[in-house]
């Protein structure tokens, strides 16, 4: 006997979103505490979503803190931090987890005291939060990084994809919609190699880099849907003979890309605004908390300047579809 | 020890012809790592003809410098019966260092020196605590790792350097070179070069070996500790920082996260390079070589098309296999000396 | 076999790194200031005190004060396990994926521990009868085993453990902050101080770590014991990776990543000696918790996490300078009242 | 202190010199005066503060109070550095090499002879070293590593370091307790040619013939008070220890006649590849087996390998006709043998632990019940062993590493006498105990032998071997090459053998 993943499956994940009501009239609370809890801290990409959020509650005049773990695998940390924040009691918490599992207990434990909680960027099982903030849709964003690099390279030649963790969940769920956008016929002399994994280390997504182009001398282009990954795979390629002769794309930002795209390394890639995200989350965050919303499908809030969202299935929100930035705008953005 | 012994000249003389005995194990245990590193390129490019063309070899010395660098400091402090495991937190925040200065549109040479006293001065630092306090230097380290990375997080914050704020020639030096042969690798041949000869041949490089064979009889024999050690961690925390200002020419990318769980790899690649951690043995050739060995495994997997899921166990057996390989030639080392020792003395006595 | 090593001076001098005046041991010291910090924490810091918190801070310290146990007694003999934080990602990463293959948690529990022993046998073999630098072979198991895990769970992360078990990962007792795990960890905890200091296990661990070969002389069986201590740290990292899977509810093959790092710098505030042949479990355990309780307080009082590792760094620099700092100034002020002394020695014989 | 001192200015002396560790009062206003040209010798008994005076007078202790002169002149040594510059060559109680590096290295460390460029001549460094070892008749390797070397060779290379400096002042802390009479005698030709050479020397040594040898005048201390300086002529060995001790001297050698029994250790064709070779040997129940032989002629490593801590390739060992097995001191402990060794510091001693458990590593089992230790018994077992062997120390918790040379020596004594062995064997017992404990230590390995233990002797200390052992064995280069009844052992007949001239046994 013993207890088997069989017997227990019966018993399942209990779905989302509250059954408490919403009141999609209620005034908008002020002075409410939302903390900000990114895989990282220092991280450039979640500093930029963080000040998103800022901004956002800032203009709603609520309270804005962040807190985090200084390294990006620190599950651990990052529970103890939402233990924490469920300690001082703040309103609502805005995290971007390291692991769609680890912190479920943790936040289960925060809603069940009274903290709404809202995922970004990265969402944990839709069990444990009552809404997520995705940057886009992972079906577009997969899809739009087969056409980009498919435009640069005429249809034709091996390409390999440098991906960062292989436990990174949303790269994963993208990686999945790029295979499946090269079943299709516009796409048959094009080839997936393989998948490289470079950790989101700089030194080792540099290493398999080197390693894909010594392995497969035919590979005409990489997709890395990484901003370590495409860094690290982009300084490589500009110091290297392959410099404009294997094209390059993936999710990166503008300033860490800016002298790949000048110096012709880099063609074109893509990527949402950080910043709006972060601003979602916070105008996300505090509608549940004033009670707007409970994260049920179907529910709407105003999120200022962003205009107005509609929760999806499984509470998730979409922020929109993301940026290409090539040679001719790339200078209009900084960050 | 009988009263015949030869005419003084003879005495004298035989020594020299069997010169080095000691000196020759040694050599000989950097052999085995050698060729492991030799064989183990020869089959890559065997199963991937393209893995040692210019570009590849120019790949693998360029992957090597910087942890070469940073090992051969690493091993001058490991001689002398310390470490310093605060060197992945230095490369770190000089890296930034020197970036932050570039992006101020400051001299690239300038950069380079600011990375390198930066760097001296922690090393200083962690010198000064280890010998003046007396205390454990794995814990002082430990405490320096930590507190050099806290303080440059609070530094550099979310802020990072990018390429495109570097200047070229800097950048370019990053990764350009003679053929197949990288400045960058120049360099550290250069730094390992001088390293050893000085070890090896001045009385204060012989001096950092007494103090890690043994601190007492050191002391005895009146080398000056409180002179030496600093002086060790000093030339460690000088070559984390001229790597630290490398890593930002051949990377073009740092943030407060650079060099962050560097250390382990560097005390691996020591380690692999037969310096034992018991001080008094090895050499900065064999850590050098150690750090050749590991930068290279990382570039052989993925060359022969090994999945990047298997290369962390993969990376982790070889290690294995490497010190194990130098620890049984290193017996044998051993044994041969032995019988040799053996054999003159007995020599002596018929 | 005979060494022409002779015993430092300076330790001979200075037994267990002594407190203030030589009077005070270091491990008291570190109870102390445990027991200063919980005193100010419950008064001054909103929310520390109730149960909840302390319920996590217990919870999230409890993988570390697990590890401690076994560390604490290898490195009193001598010894170093840097893989412990693998393999309880290995044991974790075998959990989730047995249980993904639908067997029974009953089984696979023993079976993950079983793993544990396995992985530290491993490590001893190649220590103990290779006799290879524990350092170098966990740096190198360190990797594989972590490989491992990677190899056999891959990019899964398997969170739907039955309930009941997950409930006593991160329970606690009704009506207490006392999580339910917390219990064994008591027991083993009291194992554990009885065996090191109480038994001629214990005795024979400090002997290895002070002298293997004088240990060795006295019919000690040196590689045995290790072999055994080894395999002790495996299974109760192997223990810790399982209640680390059920405390997060997630089995991913980078579980506990960094665990060594922090297991380390407690049992070295805990003022266990690196070297060997020192330390107490009591002092150990204090270190553990003085660590988690600060992280907690500072977290509860906002302070970013880039101070704490400054904190946390800081802490371990005073914790080895600061009784020698004292030392000094006792001893500086005895000479003062005696006066017929000459001149403060710089040079003292320690 | 002034018993027809030379009117000369001493060149090296200590006034009023004081020096305490914590409570131990090592040295109480001692003053010591060293003449060129002249041999000192420093006596007192274990633990009397004569290597305290010795590390004050080099620079590694700092007096609490009173003066160190060179020349007449007040001099203040920083370190032991201080010291060596200013012409003071010290050989310390125990060796202080480095392990890792090569012999000749270890003599010229930090003084190696340079080439252009400030480099260091490795072939000259080698040479020198090769000259030194042959001045003093020594055949090491200079290239061997220090590592591996016998006591008696370290102790040998510590020497040739001494006299590396060509130092004005030559200062011996028992230089010559692991080294055989020819040894001795070659050391002592060189150390009279830098007495020719107006060298001023200081010399400790418990064997009392040496210093009547050797030496001009003698200081004495005693429990770190200076008792005498005297000449050497017209003193008697006696009047020599009625300083030291206070009180007459027992007799030296009380070999007790004993019944001998059964065989109780019996060991067959023993081999170790290059070590020792085809080594039988029986010894019986009340017998002192003597083991002379010169240095390196593998008496510690039969000694090692029959107790199991190095393996043998070849051979058997039996005690009370039950097998040992290879490799497994645990196992001979069981038996009832016990392993006095020939190094403390490495092998007899654990430094770090205090004196009370150091005594009771050898008695584990023995103090536990139900697995957990009992420290009462513990305590008791230790402090009994302890005052039988007239250890001196403060408490038993005191670290063994502060302990005097001979101290420690006791310690090992006592923590092997405790397990109250059926088969002895004692590497080297009395190295570095003064006459009146080495008197008692005799009494005792005769009257353990009385009681019916059988007892293997190693010494260098040819008068201790042929006035305690029932039969001396002879090795030379690995064999026995005698096998002499008590009746027929001399010094000259041992010493044939042991030089391998005449085989005539085995
Ligand atoms: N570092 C130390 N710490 C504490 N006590 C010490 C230290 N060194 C020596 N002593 C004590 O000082 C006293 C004198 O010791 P010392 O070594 O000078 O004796 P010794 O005359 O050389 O004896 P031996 O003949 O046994 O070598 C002893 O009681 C010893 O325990
Ligand atoms: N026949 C031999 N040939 C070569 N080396 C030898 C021989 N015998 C002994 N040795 C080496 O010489 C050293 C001294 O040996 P060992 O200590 O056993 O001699 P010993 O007779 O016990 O001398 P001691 O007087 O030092 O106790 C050891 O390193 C040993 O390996
Ligand atoms: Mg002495
Ligand atoms: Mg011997």
């Amino acid at each position: 006997g013993g207890t088997t993943k069989k017997s227990t499956d019966a018993a399942g994940n209990a779905a989302a979103g509250s059954t408490a009501s919403a009141n999609p009239g209620a005034a908008t609370r002020t002075g409410l505490t939302v903390a900000f809890l990114p895989k990282q801290v220092n991280n450039p990409y979640f500093t930029i979503a963080d000040n998103g959020g800022k901004k956002a509650l800032d203009a709603l005049g609520e309270k804005y803190k962040e807190v985090g773990t200084s390294s990006g695998t620190d599950t651990a940390g990052q529970v103890s931090y939402v233990n924490t924040l469920t300690q001082q009691q703040v309103n609502a918490i805005a995290v971007s987890a390291q692991d769609p599992g680890a912190l479920c207990t943790a936040l289960k434990q925060a809603m069940s005291n009274g903290v709404k909680v809202v995922t970004y960027d990265s969402d944990t099982n839709p069990g444990c939060r009552q809404v997520f903030v995705s940057q886009a849709s992972a079906e577009a964003l997969g899809r739009s990084e087969v056409q980009l690099i498919a435009k640069q390279l005429n249809y034709t030649g091996d390409i390999a994809i440098l991906s960062a963790a292989q436990t990174a969940t949303n790269q994963n769920t993208w990686i999945g919609y790029m295979k499946d956008e090269l079943k299709k016929p516009a796409y048959k002399n094009m080839k997936l190699v393989t998948v490289a994994y470079g950790n989101d280390d700089a030194q080792t997504s540099f290493q398999q880099t080197q390693g894909l182009l010594q392995q497969y001398p035919d590979l005409k282009g990489i997709i890395s849907p990484t901003t370590v990954g495409i860094k690290a795979a982009a300084q490589y390629l500009s110091g290297s003979k392959y410099k404009g002769k294997v094209a390059l794309t993936g999710l990166g930002t503008p300033n860490d890309m800016r002298a790949y795209v000048k110096d012709g390394t880099v063609a074109g890639f893509e990527l949402w605004d950080p910043a709006k995200l972060g601003e979602l989350a916070g105008y996300a965050a505090t509608a549940l908390a004033s009670g707007q919303i409970t994260g049920a499908q179907g529910q709407t809030f105003k999120a200022g300047d962003l205009g107005s969202f509609t929760v999806g299935a499984d509470g998730v929100v979409l922020l929109g579809d993301p940026t290409v930035f090539d040679k001719s705008n790339i200078d209009q953005f900084d960050f | 020890m009988t009263e015949t012994i030869g005419p003084p000249s003879q005495a004298v003389a035989a020594p020299p012809a069997r010169a080095g005995l000691l000196d020759l194990a040694l050599k000989v245990r950097e052999l085995a790592i050698g060729a492991v590193l030799v064989l183990m390129l020869l089959a890559t490019q065997l199963y991937n003809s393209a893995f040692l063309s210019v570009q590849g070899i120019k790949d693998l010395l360029l992957n090597a410098a910087i942890l070469v660098l940073v090992a051969t400091g690493q091993a001058v402090v490991v001689i002398t019966r310390n470490v310093d495991l605060s060197v992945g937190s230095v490369l770190g925040i000089t890296a930034f260092a020197a970036g932050d200065f570039l992006q101020g549109g400051g001299n690239p040479v300038l950069a380079v020196v600011i990375a390198v006293a930066l760097g001296s001065a922690f090393g200083l630092l962690n010198g000064l605590l280890v010998s003046l306090g007396q205390v454990p230097a794995l814990v002082v380290t430990l405490g320096t790792l930590y507190i050099i990375r806290g303080i440059d997080a609070i530094w550099v914050g979310s802020r990072e350097i990018t390429a495109s704020q570097l200047p070229h020639s800097f950048a370019s030096f990053g990764h350009s070179g003679f053929w197949a042969i990288p400045w960058l690798g120049v360099l550290a041949a250069l730094v390992l070069v001088v390293a050893a000869y000085y070890l090896r041949g001045y009385r204060s490089g012989r001096e950092l070996y007494a103090l890690g064979s043994s601190p007492e009889a050191a002391r005895l024999a009146g080398v000056p500790v409180r002179k030496r050690l600093p002086a060790a961690y000093l030339l460690c925390g000088a070559l984390a920082g001229l790597a630290g200002a490398l890593y930002l020419a051949r990377f073009g990318n740092v943030d407060s996260g650079t060099g962050s769980g560097y250390e382990l790899t560097v005390v691996s690649a020591v380690v692999v390079g037969g310096v034992a951690f018991t001080g008094g043995s090895g050499s900065v050739y064999g850590a050098a070589l150690g750090a050749l060995l590991l930068t290279s495994i990382n570039s052989v997997l993925p060359a022969v098309g090994v999945s990047s899921v298997w290369v962390l166990a993969i990376d982790g057996i070889l290690l294995l296999l490497a010190i194990t390989v130098d620890r049984l030639v290193a017996l044998r080392v051993a044994r041969v000396l032995r019988k040799r020792a053996a054999q003159t003395r007995s020599a002596h006595h018929g | 076999m005979a060494e022409p090593v002779t015993a430092d001076l300076t330790k001979a001098a200075a037994p267990n790194r002594p407190g203030l005046g030589g009077m005070v041991r270091w491990d008291t010291v570190v109870g102390a200031l445990l027991i200063v910090l919980l005193l100010c924490s419950f008064s001054f810091v909103d929310n520390f005190g109730n149960a909840l918190n302390l319920s996590f801070l217990i919870g999230n310290t409890l993988p570390i004060a697990l590890i401690a146990l076994p560390m604490t007694m290898l490195v009193v003999a001598g010894e170093i396990d840097l893989s412990v934080g693998s393999i309880a990602g290995l044991s974790g990463a075998v959990m989730g994926a047995l249980w993904n293959h639908g067997m029974a948690i009953e089984t696979i529990i023993p079976l993950c521990l079983v793993l544990g022993v396995v992985c530290g046998l491993v490590n001893g073999l190649l220590v103990t009868r290779l006799g290879l630098p524990s350092l170098a072979v966990t740096i190198g198991t360190m990797a594989a085993y972590r490989g491992i895990a990677q190899i056999v769970l891959g990019s899964d992360s398997v969170t739907d453990f039955p309930q009941q078990y997950l409930d006593f990962g991160s329970g606690r007792i009704a009506g207490t902050f006392i999580p339910y795990a917390a219990v064994p960890w008591a027991v083993l905890a009291i194992v554990a101080v009885l065996v090191l200091h109480a038994t001629g296990v214990g005795r024979s661990l400090f002997a290895i770590g002070a002298s293997e070969e004088a240990a060795y002389f006295v019919g000690i069986r040196v590689k045995r014991l290790r072999l055994a201590m080894f395999a002790t740290t495996g299974l109760v990292s192997a223990l810790t990776g399982v209640f680390w899977v059920l405390h997060y509810a997630s089995a991913r093959y980078d579980n506990a990543t960094g665990l060594e790092l922090s297991v380390i710098a407690a049992v070295l505030l805990g003022g266990i000696d690196f070297d060997g042949g020192r330390g107490t479990l009591g002092g150990a355990i204090a270190g553990v918790f003085l660590l988690g309780t600060l992280q907690n307080t500072m977290s509860l009082v906002n302070v970013s996490a880039q101070s704490q590792i400054v904190v946390t760094g800081v802490l371990l620099v005073v914790s080895v300078l600061g009784p020698r700092v004292g030392r000094r100034i006792v001893r500086a002020r005895a000479r003062h009242r005696t006066t017929s002394a000459p001149e403060p020695l710089p040079t003292a014989t320690a | 202190m002034s018993h027809s001192e030379p009117d000369a200015v001493p060149m090296l002396a200590l006034e009023g010199v004081s020096k305490s560790f914590g409570a131990v009062r090592a040295l109480q206003d001692v003053s010591l005066r060293l003449f060129a040209g002249e041999a000192h010798a420093l006596a007192g008994e274990n633990g009397a503060g004569k290597s305290t005076l010795i590390k004050t007078l080099a620079g590694v202790h700092r007096p609490d109070a009173g003066r160190v002169l060179l020349d007449g002149q007040d001099v203040v040594f920083h370190g032991p550095a201080d010291a060596r510059d200013a012409g003071v060559a010290v050989i310390y109680q125990e060796p202080t090499l480095f392990p890792d590096l090569s012999v000749a290295e270890n003599i010229f460390m930090g003084r190696q002879p340079r080439r252009s460029l400030g480099r260091v001549d490795h072939g000259a460094v080698r040479a020198a070293t090769a000259e030194l070892f042959q001045r003093l008749g020594v055949d090491l390797d200079p290239d061997q590593p220090a590592r591996g070397l016998s006591i008696a060779d370290q102790q040998l290379v510590e020497i040739a370091k001494a006299l590396s400096f060509d130092a004005r002042v030559l200062i011996m802390d028992e230089p010559t307790a692991a080294l055989t009479g020819s040894e001795v005698a070659r050391l002592f030709r060189v150390v009279r040619s830098l007495l020719a050479r107006d060298a001023a020397v200081l010399f400790i040594s418990h064997r009392l013939e040496e210093v009547f040898e050797l030496c001009r005048r003698v200081t004495t201390l005693r429990d770190g008070r200076w008792i005498a300086s005297e000449p050497v002529a017209g003193l008697t060995e006696d009047d020599l220890v009625r300083r030291m001790v206070g009180r007459d001297l027992d007799e030296l050698y009380p070999k007790q006649d004993t019944e001998i029994g059964e065989v109780a250790l019996s060991v067959r064709r023993l081999t170790r590849e290059g070590v020792f070779t085809d080594i039988s040997f029986d010894v019986r129940a009340g017998e002192i087996v003597g083991l002379a032989g010169l240095v390196g002629a593998g008496r510690s490593e039969v000694a090692r390998a029959v107790f199991g801590v190095d393996r043998w390739d070849a051979g058997e060992v039996r005690v009370h006709g039950r097998p040992l097995t290879k490799g497994a001191p645990s196992v001979a402990m069981a038996a009832g043998v016990a392993l006095v060794p020939e190094d403390r510091r490495a092998q007899g001693l654990v430094m770090e632990m205090s004196i009370e458990r150091n005594i009771g590593l050898t008695g584990l089992k023995a103090t536990s019940t139900a697995g957990l230790m009992n420290r009462r018994a513990e305590r008791d077992r230790a402090l009994d062993w302890a005052v039988r062997l007239q250890v001196k120390f403060a408490r038993l918790a005191d670290t063994v590493g502060t302990l005097s040379g001979g101290n420690q020596q006791k310690v090992v004594l006592a923590k092997w006498l405790a397990t109250g062995p059926k088969v002895l064997i004692v590497d080297e017992p009395t190295r570095g105990i003064d006459v009146g404990t080495k008197a008692e230590v005799h009494r005792l390995l005769s009257s353990l032998a009385a009681q019916g233990v059988a007892v293997l002797m190693i010494s260098s200390d040819l008068p201790e071997i042929l006035g305690m052992a029932d039969r001396v064995l002879v090795m030379h280069e690995g064999r026995i090459t005698a096998e002499i009844p008590r009746a027929e052992a001399t010094e000259e007949s041992v010493m044939t053998a042991a030089t391998g001239r005449e085989r005539n046994a085995a």
